[in-house]
């Protein structure tokens, strides 16, 4: 398989998600599209590590380390946007422009 | 062109159209179902990619918890519809739809000069086996670290969503 | 930027209102906004109601704020109908408000009626409505025994108190000929006299009864999960509960012993011995275990009755037509449910003038509101399970 | 004759539709077994007889009658539901369910699909259903079946933890994730003596939850939520519902059954009907606590889960794994 | 609706579609009044009713072919039944259990309670009884299945040809 | 307290305003409209009254005289009940609430106010309670007439009393 193939499909994954996250003014909508981004990372991570038949795998190990990373992000950017939504009944991220409410 | 190529193309197109639906989708719910969509398609790249282990990890982490968290996110916070509420102005997005565009033909040119004609040999699975040699033999500390994230956005999460 | 509204497919919850462009600064009370409120409508078919009641919550989460009981589903008008019946179909009329306590409803009617015709009754009749009273005390408290765990999703013990049930029934239908508005009670009297073997009958019931309640108390007292889902929960302090008229085992549970069998004896309730069982704490757990009991000590009653049977008439003498004087008489009688008081007023008719029935439901449903402000939404089947009512005697 | 069918299961093609059909066939008959002994079962434990008329023997054709006449009922969609994700719900929660039966070791050389990572695999798969469920609970357009929803969430990603971790004590133990592996790594007592007994125990608490059984069914409390997510699905999209969850008792108890009791292997004789039994022991497990306890509230279950299976079963990992390293057998 | 009901089938498969039917009536139990208990005490130990295939599992109206109406229906929850019934999916059947249900019972001159409940609501098998026996409702669903055995759906739904009600006892 | 002591103590709290009659072993104090709140506050908060026990509040039709408001309380400490009574006109009679007194009450005063009409002035929530809020007229009156039984005769073989 050519090693294009799956970096342009994670280009286009990136992309959409840089898109997303300029686009949207709803936070968990942004949340996901950083989730489409970090996916995108993984699929080269994964890609180059088949294309190096690296000994280490070290590009799944690091699919890895992002996956865990993003499980974190998940759990705290969801953990803000509850609070936020809990002091202000909005989840628009452009509403929350207030520092101290 | 073989069969794992076709296999490919085919979880691509699913995949990529699924990610395009994720930010253009007028309704957070639905997003979220097509991000499982874009996900999982991920995941069969990664099948095709002889990376099983990391495949299923991403079923498990991505589909199983992360979706179901945002999911419950958005039920709790009763799931707004439409595009104004969602989204930037017209303006805004076309901006978005700009920049996206150009780091897409930016990146599609530039690895496209760099890896154009390089081919994935066919491999075996990487062994399970392997990963695991590798991660706790080369990358403990790195693994560590990950494990501190971990327990530090745990207790961030906690401190945050507490009521008091 | 006003934000739209989500009225399309699967916004169950209302969005929020728009909210101002840039940031309107609200008043303190407006920003201790929690999750927004979300008005719940249990009922009227839900089957937590058993029956049909409905309750208007309003939710913080799943913290109940507000809890309005919407009654009425069931209102019959046994007022009005009792105004137009004379006074024997008065009783097989309010047999049925309270439906798994039918004797002790008639007794009630029975008893007012009596006091206002100054009727003697005989003592054989007396002492077999005692009996008839308990065991269907008994049987009233074995339904609630079974349906409170099933509330709270256990759902055998509701098959084993049928099991006793009907075992219960098969002599009262032995007695009665009915299995469960009996219609056994007449003024100055019963409808008939035992008939061969029923005393033995209910003889041989008592210890099997007391035998079954022991598996209840290992299986739904003993029960952590039961345990856990009901101490503590829908606390009922004594005070509060009076103000409300509460009676029965739920003022029991919360550590008053008022029983009008013990504080006012009507039948020959002085002359036999049982306690009035309290609880501690007022709570669900409490309210439960003052139910099973009162069931042991409606067995101790019934144990006694049973020796204590005289012979003699069941019935005595009265006109073709029943007229009670003019004037208004007060009954009190202690239903399962709790305290049951008919107050009849009488224009020397064939019919009463006003026939007021005070049921125990009643009173103590109104005191949900009360009970259900500030738990959580799974205790509010908890509590309300553990207010033993029966909806046609809240809505008469 | 016995070489030309050996050659003949050599070919791919041929094996695939065959494993295809084995497993559907396990999947479509284990879980109505398991119905039909729930209905038994907990008619016997409550004084009753339960079905005896459909099928005439006992009424053991009940669930049959029941699929036969979800087939013919009125299938409607709330004009208020999200139609396309309150149709595509009940697959969403089926197809997985249907997958996991074919990771699972039947036999010595009875796997379906082998996989190095088939203990991941079935685990992955088992908690993908909860999106169907999400997906119905959204959809609906019903605030019992949203609040179904959110429940059920909630205790999924309480419960998984604990799967996950006592599934990996197992995985430490035998030194493999794969399921094949994990079998032929155990005796046929399996590893019910000695440490990850507790394990077995943590499992067991947290595959009920993942099922949302009794004493966790909070997500469909009947006297709560009339029927959660289900409330508002009717005919055959409500039957794969039924089907999801009792494939997930089969899948679970099947999954529990390789993970701790030594799957396939018995005292003699070796083979898939020792699985088949120790499901069906698991099952009976399962309805058992049905008929014998009432359910949780739900911050009661998240407290359970987070304060007492979460903390044994990290202990249960540190445990086994300093017994692997210090070889002290198990 | 569907397939099922737009044609008239061939017989075998009328049977077996009938026989499905007949053995699987989920039943939703509109319980009202006093005849909620004797239909719990139906679906209970001694009286069983799942033995015949009538599954207490339907929580909602959704799951449900077969409504049981027991007990009083007032003016005030007549709307609920309606929409309850209309709730439900076709084919669905009706059991109105006990007097008050049947035609208001003791409660015939009330001013609150609705004259039967086949004022609102089609009604297939009428059990008269206050409350009736736990038989007479195991009777009243056996000649139900019996009636579901020699149906045709077709005819129910698309033609609307709903046969006269059973009365149970009625031939006795 | 028995009856007798009640209305003897009653009568000398309150002299004249009360008009006390002993029925069937049941102490019955009829007052007027406007001392109702005063008595009843009496029975709540009296020292040798107490009656913290909220038994049941009710209309009766009183045809001519008007609508008769029914109130008794019970004390659980002294084992004492009291009726307190009082009439009001049959068109917008209206009486102090006592919810506020017994949060019983409550219940009792919304089903007395659609049954019988009559206003209870201070009360928090005077909704209907057991009808259906299209529901027209006031049922329990005497002038209420059940329209089934005028469209239909009783189908029992006898009228009842006969």
């Amino acid at each position: 398989m050519p090693l294009m193939y799956p970096l342009v499909f994670a280009a286009f994954l990136f992309s959409a998600g840089v898109y997303g996250v300029l686009a949207r003014r709803n936070a968990v909508m942004v949340l996901m599209s950083i989730e489409l981004m970090l996916n995108a990372v993984n699929v080269n991570l994964v890609a180059f590590n088949a294309y190096l038949r690296d000994e280490l795998v070290s590009g799944q190990v690091f699919a890895l380390f992002v996956i865990a990373v993003a499980a974190a992000e998940v759990g705290i950017g969801l953990a803000i946007v509850l609070l936020i939504f809990r002091n202000r009944e909005t989840v628009n991220i452009d509403e929350v422009d207030l520092l101290r409410w | 062109m073989n069969g794992q190529e076709v296999a490919f193309l085919i979880l691509a197109v699913i995949g990529g159209l699924a990610g395009l639906l994720v930010v253009t989708s007028r309704n957070v719910v639905h997003a979220a179902l097509y991000l499982v969509v874009a996900l999982a398609s991920v995941a069969g790249v990664y099948l095709l990619l002889a990376a099983p282990f990391v495949a299923f990890v991403q079923v498990i982490i991505y589909v199983g918890a992360i979706v179901v968290l945002i999911l419950f996110g958005i039920m709790l916070t009763r799931a707004p519809v439409g595009r104004r509420v969602l989204d930037n102005t017209l303006r805004a997005r076309v901006g978005a739809f700009v920049v996206g565009a150009g780091v897409f033909i930016m990146f599609t040119v530039f690895l496209g000069g760099a890896f154009g004609d390089e081919r994935i040999e066919n491999q075996g699975a990487t062994a399970t086996e392997a990963l695991g040699e590798s991660l706790f033999r080369n990358y403990v500390l790195p693994f560590e670290a990950v494990s501190v994230l971990l327990l530090a956005a745990l207790i961030g999460a906690i401190v945050l969503a507490r009521r008091d | 930027m006003a934000t739209e509204l989500g009225q399309q497919g699967g916004a169950a919850f209302q969005a929020a209102d728009g909210t101002g462009v840039g940031i309107i600064v609200r008043d303190k009370a407006d920003r201790e906004l929690h999750t927004q409120d979300m008005t719940l409508n249990v009922g009227p078919q839900h089957p937590a109601t058993h029956g049909v009641l409905r309750v208007l919550v309003t939710l913080d989460g799943e913290m109940i704020e507000d809890a309005q009981p919407v009654i009425g589903y069931m209102h019959r008008s046994f007022e009005k109908l009792a105004e137009y019946r004379d006074y024997r179909q008065i009783i097989a009329l309010v047999n049925r408000h309270d439906w798994v306590s039918s004797i002790c409803n008639e007794l009630g009617v029975a008893l007012v009626v009596e006091r206002q015709m100054d009727l003697e009754v005989p003592e054989r009749a007396t002492w077999i409505r005692m009996l008839m009273a308990e065991w269907t005390r008994v049987l009233n408290h074995l339904m609630f025994v079974g349906s409170y765990p099933l509330e709270l999703g256990a759902i055998t013990p509701m098959f084993y108190a049928f099991r006793e049930r009907e075992e219960i029934q098969a002599l009262m239908e032995w007695i009665t000929g009915g299995r469960l508005h009996l219609t056994y009670c007449r003024v100055g009297g019963l409808k008939q006299d035992l008939p061969r073997g029923a005393i033995q009958m209910s003889r041989d019931l008592v210890p099997r009864m007391r035998e079954r309640l022991k598996e209840y108390e290992d299986l739904v007292l003993g029960n952590e999960i039961f345990a856990a889902r009901t101490k503590g929960i829908g606390v009922l302090p004594a005070d509060v509960a009076c103000s409300y008229g509460v009676s029965g085992a739920l003022l029991q549970a919360a550590g008053v012993p008022e029983d009008s069998r013990k504080t006012e004896p009507y039948l020959f309730y002085d002359q036999v011995e049982f306690d009035v069982p309290t609880g501690r704490n007022g709570d669900s757990y409490d309210r439960y275990a003052t139910l099973l009991a009162r069931i042991r000590e409606s067995l101790r009653i019934i144990e006694q009755v049973n020796e204590r049977i005289p012979p003699g008439p069941v019935n005595v003498k009265l006109p073709k037509v029943v007229r009670a004087p003019q004037g208004h008489a007060y009954v009190r009688t202690e239903a399962p449910l709790g305290q049951l008081s008919y107050y009849m007023v009488s224009h020397n008719e064939k019919t009463p003038w006003r026939f007021k029935m005070r049921t125990p439901s009643f009173n103590n449903v109104s005191s949900l509101p009360y009970l259900l402000k500030g738990t959580l939404l799974p205790d509010m089947i908890a509590v309300m399970g553990s207010m033993f009512f029966i909806v046609g005697d809240i809505d008469r | 004759m016995i070489d030309a069918a050996r050659d003949l299961l050599d070919n791919y093609w041929v094996l695939m539709p065959v494993k295809v059909l084995a497993v559907l066939a396990i999947f479509l008959t284990f879980p109505l077994v398991v119905g039909y002994m729930e209905h038994k079962v907990m008619a016997h434990m409550q004084a009753r007889l339960g079905p005896m008329e459909a099928g005439r023997f006992h009424g053991v054709l009940q669930l049959v009658a029941d699929g036969i006449k979800f087939v013919q009922k009125e299938s409607i969609i709330p004009k208020a539901a999200d139609k396309w994700v309150f149709a595509l719900a009940p697959a969403v929660a089926l197809i997985p369910a249907i997958l996991v039966f074919g990771f699972i070791p039947y036999g010595p050389d009875l796997v379906p699909i082998r996989s190095d990572v088939g203990l991941f695999v079935t685990l992955a798969l088992s908690s993908v259903s909860v999106i169907g469920v999400l997906m119905a609970a959204w959809s609906s357009a019903n605030k019992y079946s949203l609040m179904g929803g959110i429940r059920a969430a909630a205790q999924l990603i309480a419960y998984e933890l604990p799967l996950v971790l006592a599934a990996a004590a197992v995985a430490m133990q035998a030194g493999s994730a794969d399921l094949a592996v994990i079998v032929e790594r155990q005796g046929w007592w399996g590893y019910i003596v000695g440490p990850l007994v507790i394990g077995f125990f943590v499992y067991g608490t947290a595959a009920l939850a993942e099922l949302t059984r009794p004493p966790f069914d909070m997500p469909v409390a009947d006297s709560e939520l009339v029927f959660g997510h289900l409330t508002e699905y009717t005919g055959l999209r409500f039957a794969f519902f039924l089907l999801t969850e009792y494939a997930g008792i089969v899948s679970q108890s099947a999954i529990a059954a390789t993970l701790f009791l030594g799957g396939w292997k018995g005292p003699f004789l070796d083979g898939p009907w020792w699985l088949a039994a120790k499901v069906l022991a698991l099952s009976f497990v399962v309805i058992w606590a049905r008929s014998t306890y009432p359910r949780l509230r739900e911050d009661q279950l998240q407290s359970f889960a987070w304060l007492r299976l979460v903390p044994v079963s990290l202990a249960l990992l540190l445990v086994v794994g300093f017994l692997k390293v210090y070889e002290v057998g198990i | 609706m569907g397939l099922v009901d737009s044609v008239e089938l061939p017989q075998p498969i009328k049977f077996v579609f009938n026989w499905g039917r007949k053995y699987s009536l989920w039943v939703f139990n509109f319980g009202l009044a006093c005849c909620a208990i004797e239909f719990i005490a139906t679906s209970m130990a001694r009286h069983d009713f799942i033995r015949l295939g009538v599954i207490p599992f339907a929580h909602g109206p959704r799951q449900a072919d077969l409504l049981v109406v027991s007990g009083t229906l007032t003016d005030k929850m007549a709307p609920a039944l309606q929409r309850l019934y209309q709730e439900m999916p076709e084919p669905k059947y009706v059991i109105s259990f006990g007097s008050c249900s049947n035609c208001g019972g003791p409660y015939w001159d009330s001013y609150s309670v609705t004259k039967g409940v086949d004022q609102i609501i089609p009604v297939d098998v009428y059990v008269p009884g206050c409350p009736p026996r736990p038989e007479a409702l195991l009777n009243g669903i056996m000649k139900l299945q019996e009636r579901i055995g020699s149906e045709s759906l077709h005819q129910r739904l698309a033609n609307g040809d709903r046969p006269e009600p059973i009365v149970v006892g009625a031939d006795a | 307290m028995d009856a007798d002591a009640l209305r003897d103590h009653l009568v000398a709290e309150l002299g004249d305003a009360v008009e006390p009659e002993v029925s069937y072993g049941t102490l019955t104090v009829t007052v007027a409209p406007g001392e109702w709140r005063r008595v009843a506050e009496l029975a709540r908060r009296g020292p040798d009254l107490v009656c913290n026990f909220f038994d049941f509040l009710c209309g009766v039709d009183e045809e001519a005289d008007g609508i008769a408001v029914v109130l008794h309380v019970y004390s659980t400490s002294h084992r004492h009940h009291l009726q307190i009574r009082t009439v009001v006109p049959r068109d917008g009679g209206h009486v102090p609430t006592v919810s506020d007194l017994w949060a019983g009450a409550d219940w009792h005063e919304r089903e007395t106010a659609e049954l019988f009409g009559v206003g209870f002035d201070g009360h928090p929530n005077l909704a209907k309670l057991l009808l259906p809020e299209e529901f027209e007229g006031f049922p329990l009156r005497k002038e209420f007439a059940l329209l089934t039984r005028e469209a239909k005769p009783w189908p029992g073989a006898k009228e009842p009393g006969e």
